[in-house]
């Protein structure tokens, strides 16, 4: 065996691992393990590459990862939980920008010989990848509230669309025929402003579709320069993530019940929504104590709880199970609704939950509360909005119509823990919280769960 | 490398069929570790990135493979550990619990 | 054929992890006819056959690739048609009870 | 492209159809579309090899496919329902013996330059395939009665496998050190030996795992001669059955609760079992009427019936679902409760019932009907034995123990149709039989239940 067919061989294990992380992940029981097997192959891919046959300026090498390690592991370490999706979406995006950068410098050497196959790769990953950066980058910018995270349509965008798209195409053209790093240079520029108008356009609550989108997006960059460079572990790698990242998309754009055109282009093509739920602020709201809604709970028979980013926010998870299970030490059934898309990503609510130690039998998907939310008599609602907001059923005009929630407003009693009358990720009103049936208590959620533990204990 | 591009093709559609039936039974919990994970794994262009830096010549390639590898660096690194934390918040569940979110079959080993 | 052993193997590989997955999710009712069905595709021996009978000289391999013709011929043929004899019984179904055969989960288009 | 490089990439497309085949063939909806494109890509993938430079002696390989042809058509067509898995098993054979003759044939032009590799392949090839073509001629010759269904052990059979084995791994080492085209002949006749005493001690009941095994042999066989021609096409073909057959006979191994080394294996390393139910014969039996059983079944609240490999010979399905029909009418709760391995291949019970319109709801899995066997009046058992045999569960000494079974005598009344006390397919008496709850009826489903829809019909 050549030197080269060791190498290859082991990268072939290390593609092997990377399938059985992926499939690991997709387990809750091995999706740690999954992980870890993904992060064992990458070191022994990245170990034996340095003895990839004339590999030169492995001092240079050793620093770039030097300083990638540095500024990466104190910012995935530091971060805190609710921000975990821009994290997500940073470190994708310089991943797509690793893969254009990487077929630009092949294409720096080789576009005099290139053939069009190869050509067309190394294109294929520039724009791709140019735009999962900055796209990537602006997603960042949204989740981290650094711009507004309302849909931005910008004055002509549609012309400046157009125009850019023609502009890629020439450069396409250009680049297939002439093999021409100039052109190739341009479209990355092309690609980067793409990103930014691609996204810019996406409401706020859709953006972690659009982060798994991308993902998407830069696994196929990165396949792409697998097929530039020739080399099978970037291919299956980055295919890999390219499918099984458009599979996830979809998934969870169905979880939030709107098809992927909407929330990709719904803000370009809308026309302007009349404003359905103006002026209904000055509709009367309740306000409740915490000494009257101890004890409409500590006497209900069936509690729900929803919670929301809010919750995330606040650090109340270990406070709301503490009254958990007090109430159920009470005789009162107690159950949580989790929405599928409640938190800023899939899966949030339950990621914070289980670090609380709540009992997986507890946490019951949107379906099942609702189909047992005549018979309850309580929903609290702590640091939730959109997710409960019946205008996803009965306003067509609404960002959120079509979204399934959950059917708060079919108990008896909804009570809402925020700390103010504002709008939720969606930016819109909630008539549920003008509702007769509703009771708000103001303030912070772990501040007033605390109170309540303490109220109903001496209930 | 010197596989053929019919090779290279083989091997891009089997993996398409890998990666949408390996991830086909994930339950919603797990979206965003996956989607985390699979964020990591594509960092591998750090692999490509070496390659291009160590093998290529010329100021520009240089720059261009220098900073491909700190970016790709970040996405690996960055990748894992904020997965692992992630997914450290499952293992607090007891074996009860655990036995609840698994999939009935027997299919789900990795 | 020009692919490099490493290139095949990786095939092989992929291949392996295609074919546990895409049957993964199969329901009691069709194993045999998915046995019978995955017995007709490995009579794509046949087409080595051809390739070993029509580029290969001397008696004894023409012999041989003849034979190999003729059976993996009644591999692929009866194969095929007896899977479909089977699964003709299934499609008198209605559209209800069908839909009560499905899995719940979307992810079981081919 | 060269004339090559087409042919690769159609190939590649074949390739892909067969993956899509066994995705719908695994799913009810699309199985039979999906056996189709298999179809279509296999006579795709032959077409285009009539293409393939410098391919000669066109009118010989057209004279083999006619006559394989010719052979195969009426074969599938002719067999009966019942005969299928021994179908099966003869074209999985055939299926083999031309993996191992692919190999030899190339082997025989290339082994005096062949590398290590290839030899290997070749190797391989003719060990598994040569495995595979007399396996399957033993288990059809099993399942078509040409021979007992009992398991056989020859005198000495251990001694002959070693025997076999040390002179298998003399060929292999000599074949792969010299290349020899007289290594792999004899390797080939040691497999074509091995074939036969690997599934001759295997008991008739387990043979259907077997014919599934065998079947993921071949596949392994063909990606073999896939290495060895250097096929991408038969590598991913081969490889895929080779995969999903595995995992498949896992399943089937499952289903009847029996690990599989018991089943391979089981024969050769037993004891001599001591005679657990011998001299039953002379307890007593209580033979009834049809008009008995039907006054039983008309004024019953819930009846299950079960039925096996009987009913597929009587051809009794259509007459069953009328008698069914018929209880429905008058308000009887009627449902089948099928075994995974009831008649003689996994399904081939929901294929029956299928084909006589039996609505799905009503068949039921094993577990579904055992759940609710205490609130059940009647069992009717039609043609079926071994799946409601008592002794799975309390005769550590029988062949079928540890296979679940459906609890039949937990039914108030279990009514047996069959032809005469003589066991079914394992070969073991049925205590249930002489049960003071059970009533025979004698004689051929189809002709009994006919009788029974007329005295149901006067009840
Ligand atoms: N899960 C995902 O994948 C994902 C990702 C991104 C976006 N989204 C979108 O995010 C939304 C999720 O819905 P949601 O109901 O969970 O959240 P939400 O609609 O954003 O509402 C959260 C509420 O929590 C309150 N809150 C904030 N901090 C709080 C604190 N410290 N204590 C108490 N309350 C606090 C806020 O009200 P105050 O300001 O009045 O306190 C706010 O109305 C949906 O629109 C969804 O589409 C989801
Ligand atoms: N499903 C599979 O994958 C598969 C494959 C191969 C073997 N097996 C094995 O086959 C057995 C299946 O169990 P089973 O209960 O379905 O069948 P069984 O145990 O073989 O019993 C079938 C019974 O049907 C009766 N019978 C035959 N022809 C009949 C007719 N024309 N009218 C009425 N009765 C008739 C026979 O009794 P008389 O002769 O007295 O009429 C026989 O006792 C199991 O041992 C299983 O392991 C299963």
């Amino acid at each position: 065996m050549t030197r080269m067919e060791t190498l290859e061989l082991i990268y072939l294990l290390c593609a092997v691992c990377f399938i059985v992380a992926l499939k690991g992940l997709s387990s809750p029981k091995w999706a740690r393990q999954g992980n870890l097997i993904g992060a064992a192959g990458m070191l022994v891919a990245i170990a034996t590459t340095f003895a990839w046959p004339g590999l030169h300026k492995i001092w240079l090498i050793v620093i770039g990862i030097v300083i990638g390690t540095a500024v990466a592991v104190p910012a995935a370490r530091m971060v805190k939980m609710t921000a975990i999706p821009q994290m997500v979406a940073a470190f994708n995006g310089v991943g797509g920008g690793a893969a254009a950068l990487v077929s630009l410098a092949d294409f720096n050497l080789s576009h005099r010989s290139a053939g069009i196959g190869t050509s067309a790769a190394v294109l294929f990953s520039v724009l791709i990848g140019g735009v999962s950066f900055t796209g990537s980058a602006v997603t960042f910018a949204k989740l981290q509230e650094l711009m507004t995270g309302r849909p931005v349509v910008l004055p002509r965008q549609r012309l400046l669309n157009i125009v850019l798209a023609v502009a890629a195409l020439v450069f396409v053209i250009w680049g297939l025929a002439a093999g021409s790093m100039v052109a190739a240079v341009l479209l990355c520029l092309a690609a980067l402003v793409f990103g930014v108008l691609f996204v810019l356009p996406v409401g706020g609550a859709d953006v972690p579709v659009v982060i798994s989108l991308l993902n998407a997006f830069t696994g196929l960059a990165v396949a792409a320069s697998g097929a530039v460079l020739r080399m099978p572990l970037l291919i299956i790698a980055g295919t890999l993530v390219g499918a099984s990242g458009t599979l996830l998309t979809q998934l969870m754009a169905t979880a939030m019940g709107r098809p992927l055109t909407n929330i990709l282009f719904g803000a370009i093509t809308a026309k302007p929504t009349t404003a359905v739920a103006e002026g209904a602020t000055d509709r009367s709201v309740r306000t409740g104590t915490v000494d009257d809604v101890a004890i409409l709970l500590a006497y209900a028979r069936r509690v729900v709880v929803v919670p929301g980013y809010g919750l995330a926010v606040a650090q109340a998870q270990h406070t709301v199970h503490e009254l958990a299970q007090l109430l159920e030490q009470r005789g009162v059934e107690v159950s949580y609704g989790i929405h599928p898309v409640a938190g800023r990503m899939p899966g949030h609510m339950n990621v914070l939950l289980a670090e609380a130690n709540v009992p997986y039998e507890q946490l019951n998907e949107m379906d099942e509360v609702n189909g047992r939310m005549g018979q309850t008599d309580v929903v609290l609602v702590v640091g939730a909005n959109d997710v409960v907001n019946p205008a996803a059923r009965d306003q067509p005009g609404s960002p959120i119509y079509g979204m399934p929630i959950i059917d708060a407003d079919h108990a008896q009693q909804i009570v809402f823990m925020k700390r103010s009358m504002r709008p939720g990720f969606a930016g819109i009103d909630n008539a549920l919280l003008y509702d007769p049936k509703t009771t708000m208590l103001f303030g912070d959620a772990k501040d007033t769960l605390s109170k309540l533990v303490t109220a109903v204990k001496t209930a | 490398m010197t596989e053929t591009t019919l090779g290279l093709l083989s091997i891009f559609v089997l993996s398409v069929f890998v990666g949408f039936e390996v991830i086909s039974k994930v339950s919603p919990i797990l979206h965003t570790p996956l989607m985390s994970g699979a964020n990591a794994i594509h960092g591998v262009i750090l692999v490509g990135s070496m390659i291009v830096l160590g093998t290529g010549h010329g100021a520009a390639t240089t720059i261009l493979g220098f900073l491909a590898v700190i970016l790709a660096t970040m996405n690996v690194v960055g990748g894992f550990v904020v997965t692992d934390r992630m997914l450290e918040m499952f293992k607090g569940r007891g074996g009860a619990s655990r036995r609840a979110v698994e999939p009935p079959a027997g299919g789900d080993r990795p």
